[in-house]
């Protein structure tokens, strides 16, 4: 499946490894982010409708 | 005491001084040095474990002043004072809560910073060994600088100019350590005495930081 | 109707709401077909080998690093000059997208270098003033995180960004004239004769559209998430004052 | 000239605090702030110094022509008394320090570096940097913190010099600063209605 | 304007953060680096100019935090604001106190530092130029860092990473005519930049500090 | 246990300030102290909760027992006023801070950082901390500096309960409590005659 990659196989996997994890990590964050503070959003204006 | 630690570095993450900063002080020297000597490789590599080293300390170096200073100067030394503390504990605890801060970072970040001054590959393990060895040295003697000057205001640098003698021996050592290390030759020698002042200094200085702190109290 | 009007932050969370899942769909699949179509179906380097593969990666991502500073610099302006948030939450929302970009590129570049150069890191001027853009996204960031007041820090960062820029412009003409490099030049541009080989060019070019969208896609998800984090905010304020 | 504050809304940390202030302080008169603690007057006294922006409403008559007196002396620890006065006296283009000396009996302290006093004589000196500024309005915060009674009426008796020749004064204060002739002003009846700062109106 | 130079200077002498600080922090700089990287004489030659640039810009930022921090916590950037200066003007000034009392002692001290890392000899004449043109930015360059983290509180690790970026090209020019001068090379090129540097930035940068000043002060 | 000082000397910057300062507290009483700005009043506190050497004379049932709050409040900025208060409580030992956030009237601001505060809520705040120390004698620089009339009431009565509960206080103040039942001694009266500080006789 893999290519073969010859004798640079470590520096290509490794370079699509680092990237790949750092997007992944990027965009986990900034969904993970985004949930919380919507979350916390809602609620607060939940509340606030609530409270007139 | 646990709950000093623990409001030391909670203000250290919120306040904005915490983890990042110390780190990325360490990054820019490391940066300038190539600006300042040349690009050379050749050259860099031969003195990449000293840049390391005085990179380390001077970040410590720069944190220093929040270990007591700013207790100091909203009152609070002064409350802790009173408080049943005893003041070796209290002074032991902000020197652990400034290593975790700021030496622990720069053990875990000074291998990726090898790989820009060119560090040979031998040498990556002992730079290591010789800062986790001597890091906690290099808080201790700085809490005990920070108290010799706790009452002047932003004393920064007379801190510094009072602490870096004191850092020569744990420098001479860690250095050497590393730069053994990085030339592949037997390290035990500096090892031992990098081992040695730490376990000293961890033992004995906080007795003096103590009483310091207490004259400089009253 | 003027672009102005996406300035407003409830019109902006709107309009990106409908935009963004096809922005990020669009920029997922961009990415899987240029990076599975680069890595899988393209022919080996004569002179690099496999590693040429890494350009794939390197090349966006370094791409996107210069154009999210040019980007922050640009709101950093508007939030100057016209004052609207969304500007500088946008600019605030760009920065750590930015600094990844950079690590990605400093971090295959630096795998690159190892089998090209022998060196993980050289002193390269165009490898330093990546390094260098990479402190002032740390700053900028830290500047950001250490100031509590929001406008506050909107205005100090955007000068930040301004004066930075300048800076860093400098710095690169500095770097440049203290060291002459071992990277290639660009190659990319439309009318030069030594354009790579079209079988790397044309799944590069698809891989820097992924990145494109993908930075698109993260400032507005990022922005929409300060947006909301502000307004909690400030509602939380007005509750507070009740 | 008078001092016209008119329908003035001020915010702290992003938090309307007073609304619709209005006042108008003419030459020869003085205005006590007084309202409950977290009420707003700092806010209101900074606005007035010029140091941070109205959210709306007009202040006219402040331009260069106010001497500020916050929670903070503004001391250098290093430097004596005289020192001290005499720096602000030339920052703001007067030299005559004498008269602000004797007026806060700070005779006996002149040479005393400004770290070395007590609390009320640190309030004291602080006190006597209005004076040697030769401005109009004076505008204070609290100024009788720490000061004793002796030094509360040394102080009152100066704001009273200082109206008789044409300034005037606008006074926070928890206290009664024994100024029977000053008019008072209550904020905690502009007490800002629950809403959002101008900065954070885009935002709800 | 002169009252509050002067002033400034009499604070840098009395409260012990002077003349003599910054260069001893200088100094000791210089000392540690020949532990960090070992004795070799040949090696020190090389990297002397570097390493004394360096030094003078570490020993200028340790003292950047106050040359406005100080004012901030007493009040007194309070009351100089509602003063009759202009903000320009102010911090114009304190960056001018700044250079007095840390890089003119610098410039100075340089060459009796250049003989302990063996300089060769045309360098000293290069260093000191280079010096003399240098760091008169590096304390603009400060003072914008100072204005923008006056606010925070102990904010000297902050500032320290927002201005060791703007201190790159200085660095890189400065450090570039003091190793040409010392390998006798041609240094108009880098000097005329340094120079442009100092100047540019002498113009423009103060009326973005004045800027971000008023903006922390409200 | 009793409070006892006996001909106290005590000197500051190396200058005596005060000289035979003697008094007897017992449990469940106040002695507020009196005295023109600069008499002493700070020192005298400070070296009754240890912070400083007296130059002569004793003071008894001090050790561990005192909580000490002077000019500055010791807050951290960064801190919210429930986090303050729950760290001097459990650096004191104790846990309960819901008692001392109800006495101050600090339930509306438990959330807020104690950076944004006013300068009154941050000094109840620092008073609210002596009651999570659990320690029975308070030694209280000027502690109602910057309150309102409301809020010296609030601590006139915090006051009378940690008396009620067999705690004593000693208190330095310029203005009136409403502590009818506290003693009042008059620092002046003790003035030191002027002398060497001990440390500088033997160059006499
Ligand atoms: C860590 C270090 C590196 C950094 C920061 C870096 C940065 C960059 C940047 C910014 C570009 C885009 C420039 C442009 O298109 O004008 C680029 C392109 C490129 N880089 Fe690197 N690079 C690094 C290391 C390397 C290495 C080690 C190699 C391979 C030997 C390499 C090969 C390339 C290639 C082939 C391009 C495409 C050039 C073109 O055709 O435009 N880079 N790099
Ligand atoms: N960041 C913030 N968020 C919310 N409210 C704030 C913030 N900063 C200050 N406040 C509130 O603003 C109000 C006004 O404060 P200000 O200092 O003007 O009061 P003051 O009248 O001077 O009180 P004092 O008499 O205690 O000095 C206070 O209630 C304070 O708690
Ligand atoms: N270094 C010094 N040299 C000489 N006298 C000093 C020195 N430091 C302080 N003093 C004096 O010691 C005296 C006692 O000061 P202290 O702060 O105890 O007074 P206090 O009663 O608390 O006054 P206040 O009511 O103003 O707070 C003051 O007159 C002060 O000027
Ligand atoms: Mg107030
Ligand atoms: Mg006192």
């Amino acid at each position: 499946m893999i290519p073969d990659l010859g004798k640079y196989a470590g520096a290509v996997l490794s370079s699509y490894a680092v990237s790949l994890a750092l997007i992944v990590l990027l965009v986990a964050l900034s969904l993970w982010r985004a949930r919380r503070v919507r979350a916390e959003l809602e609620r607060v204006e939940q509340r606030s409708k609530r409270n007139g | 005491m646990i709950a000093l630690l623990l409001r030391d570095l909670k203000l250290a993450v919120r306040a904005g001084g915490g983890f990042g900063l110390g780190l990325a002080f360490f990054l820019i020297v490391t940066v300038l040095v190539p600006f300042g000597v040349g690009p050379d490789t050749a050259l860099l590599t031969r003195i990449a474990p000293g840049v390391l080293w005085i990179g380390a300390l001077l970040a410590c170096l720069l944190s220093l002043d929040r270990i007591l200073a700013l207790d100091w100067e909203d009152g609070s030394l002064d409350l802790l004072a009173t408080a049943p503390l005893p003041m070796e504990g209290i002074v032991t605890v902000k020197a652990l809560a400034h290593w975790i801060t700021t030496g622990l970072p720069l053990v875990l970040a000074a291998p990726v910073l090898g790989v820009l001054l060119n560090l040979p590959g031998p040498g990556y393990l002992w730079l290591v060994v010789s800062l986790a060895l001597g890091t906690p040295a290099l808080s201790v003697i700085g809490t005990f600088g920070a108290a010799l000057t706790v009452g002047i205001k932003r004393g920064g640098l007379l801190l510094s100019l009072l602490v870096l003698p004191l850092y020569v021996p744990t420098l001479i050592f860690g250095a050497e350590v590393a730069r053994r290390g990085a030339e592949g030759l037997a390290v035990s020698t500096p090892l031992l005495m990098l081992a040695g002042i730490s376990c000293g200094v961890l033992a004995l200085l906080p007795f003096a930081s103590a009483a310091v702190l207490r004259i400089n109290l009253r | 109707m003027s672009l102005w009007e996406y300035a407003n932050p409830v019109k902006f969370i709107r309009t990106t709401d409908t935009v963004l899942p096809w922005v990020s769909w669009l920029a997922l699949a961009c990415l899987v077909v240029g990076l599975v179509w680069g890595f899988f179906f393209t022919p080996d380097d004569f002179r690099q080998g496999s590693t040429v593969k890494i350009i794939y990666l390197h090349v966006p991502s370094a791409l996107m690093a210069i154009n999210a500073w040019l980007m922050m610099l640009v709101t950093s302006l508007i939030w100057i000059v016209r004052r609207h948030h969304v500007s500088a939450l946008a600019a605030k929302a760009a920065a750590p997208v930015g600094a990844t970009m950079t690590v990605i590129a400093l971090a295959t570049g630096a795998i690159w270098g190892q089998p090209m150069w022998g060196t993980w890191w050289a002193w390269d001027p165009r490898l330093t003033s990546f390094l260098i853009l990479f402190l002032f996204y740390l700053g900028y960031m830290a500047l950001w995180s250490a100031i509590e007041d929001d406008d506050t820090a909107a205005d100090l960062t955007s000068i930040l960004c301004l004066v930075g820029s300048v800076f860093a412009l400098l710095s690169r003409y500095a770097v440049n004239f203290w060291n002459q490099g071992l990277h290639q030049g660009a190659s990319l541009s439309l009318d030069k004769e030594e354009n790579v080989a079209d079988v790397f060019y044309f799944p590069l070019l698809v891989c820097i559209a992924g990145f494109v969208l993908l930075f698109v896609a993260l400032v507005f998800l990022r922005t929409q998430t300060e947006i909301r984090a502000r307004r909690t905010r400030a509602l939380l304020a007005r509750e507070q004052r009740a | 000239m008078n001092l016209t504050v008119s329908d003035l809304s001020v915010a702290r940390g992003g938090v309307p605090v007073l609304d619709g202030v209005a006042f108008d302080l003419p030459p020869g008169r003085a205005l006590v702030l007084r309202g409950p603690n977290g009420a707003g007057k700092t806010t209101l006294l900074r606005t007035i110094a010029g140091l941070q922006p109205a959210e709306a409403g007009r202040i006219e008559g402040a331009e260069d022509r106010i001497a500020y007196a916050g929670h903070a002396d503004g001391l250098k620890a290093m430097l004596s008394v005289t020192e001290n006065l005499a720096f602000w006296a030339s920052v703001f283009g007067t030299s005559d320090i004498d008269a602000a000396v004797a007026a806060f009996d700070l005779e006996e302290l002149r040479d005393r570096l400004a770290g070395t006093l007590s609390a009320g004589q640190k309030r004291r000196l602080g006190l006597a940097r209005l004076m040697v500024s030769g401005r109009p309005v004076w505008v204070l915060d609290e100024p009788t913190v720490s000061l004793d009674a002796a030094s509360v009426a040394l102080f009152a008796s100066a704001v009273r010099a200082h109206l008789g020749q044409g300034g005037s004064a606008v006074l926070a204060t928890h206290i009664d600063l024994g100024l029977a002739e000053a008019e008072v002003l209550d904020v905690a009846a502009f007490r800002a209605t629950p809403r959002a700062a101008a900065a954070d109106e885009a935002f709800l």
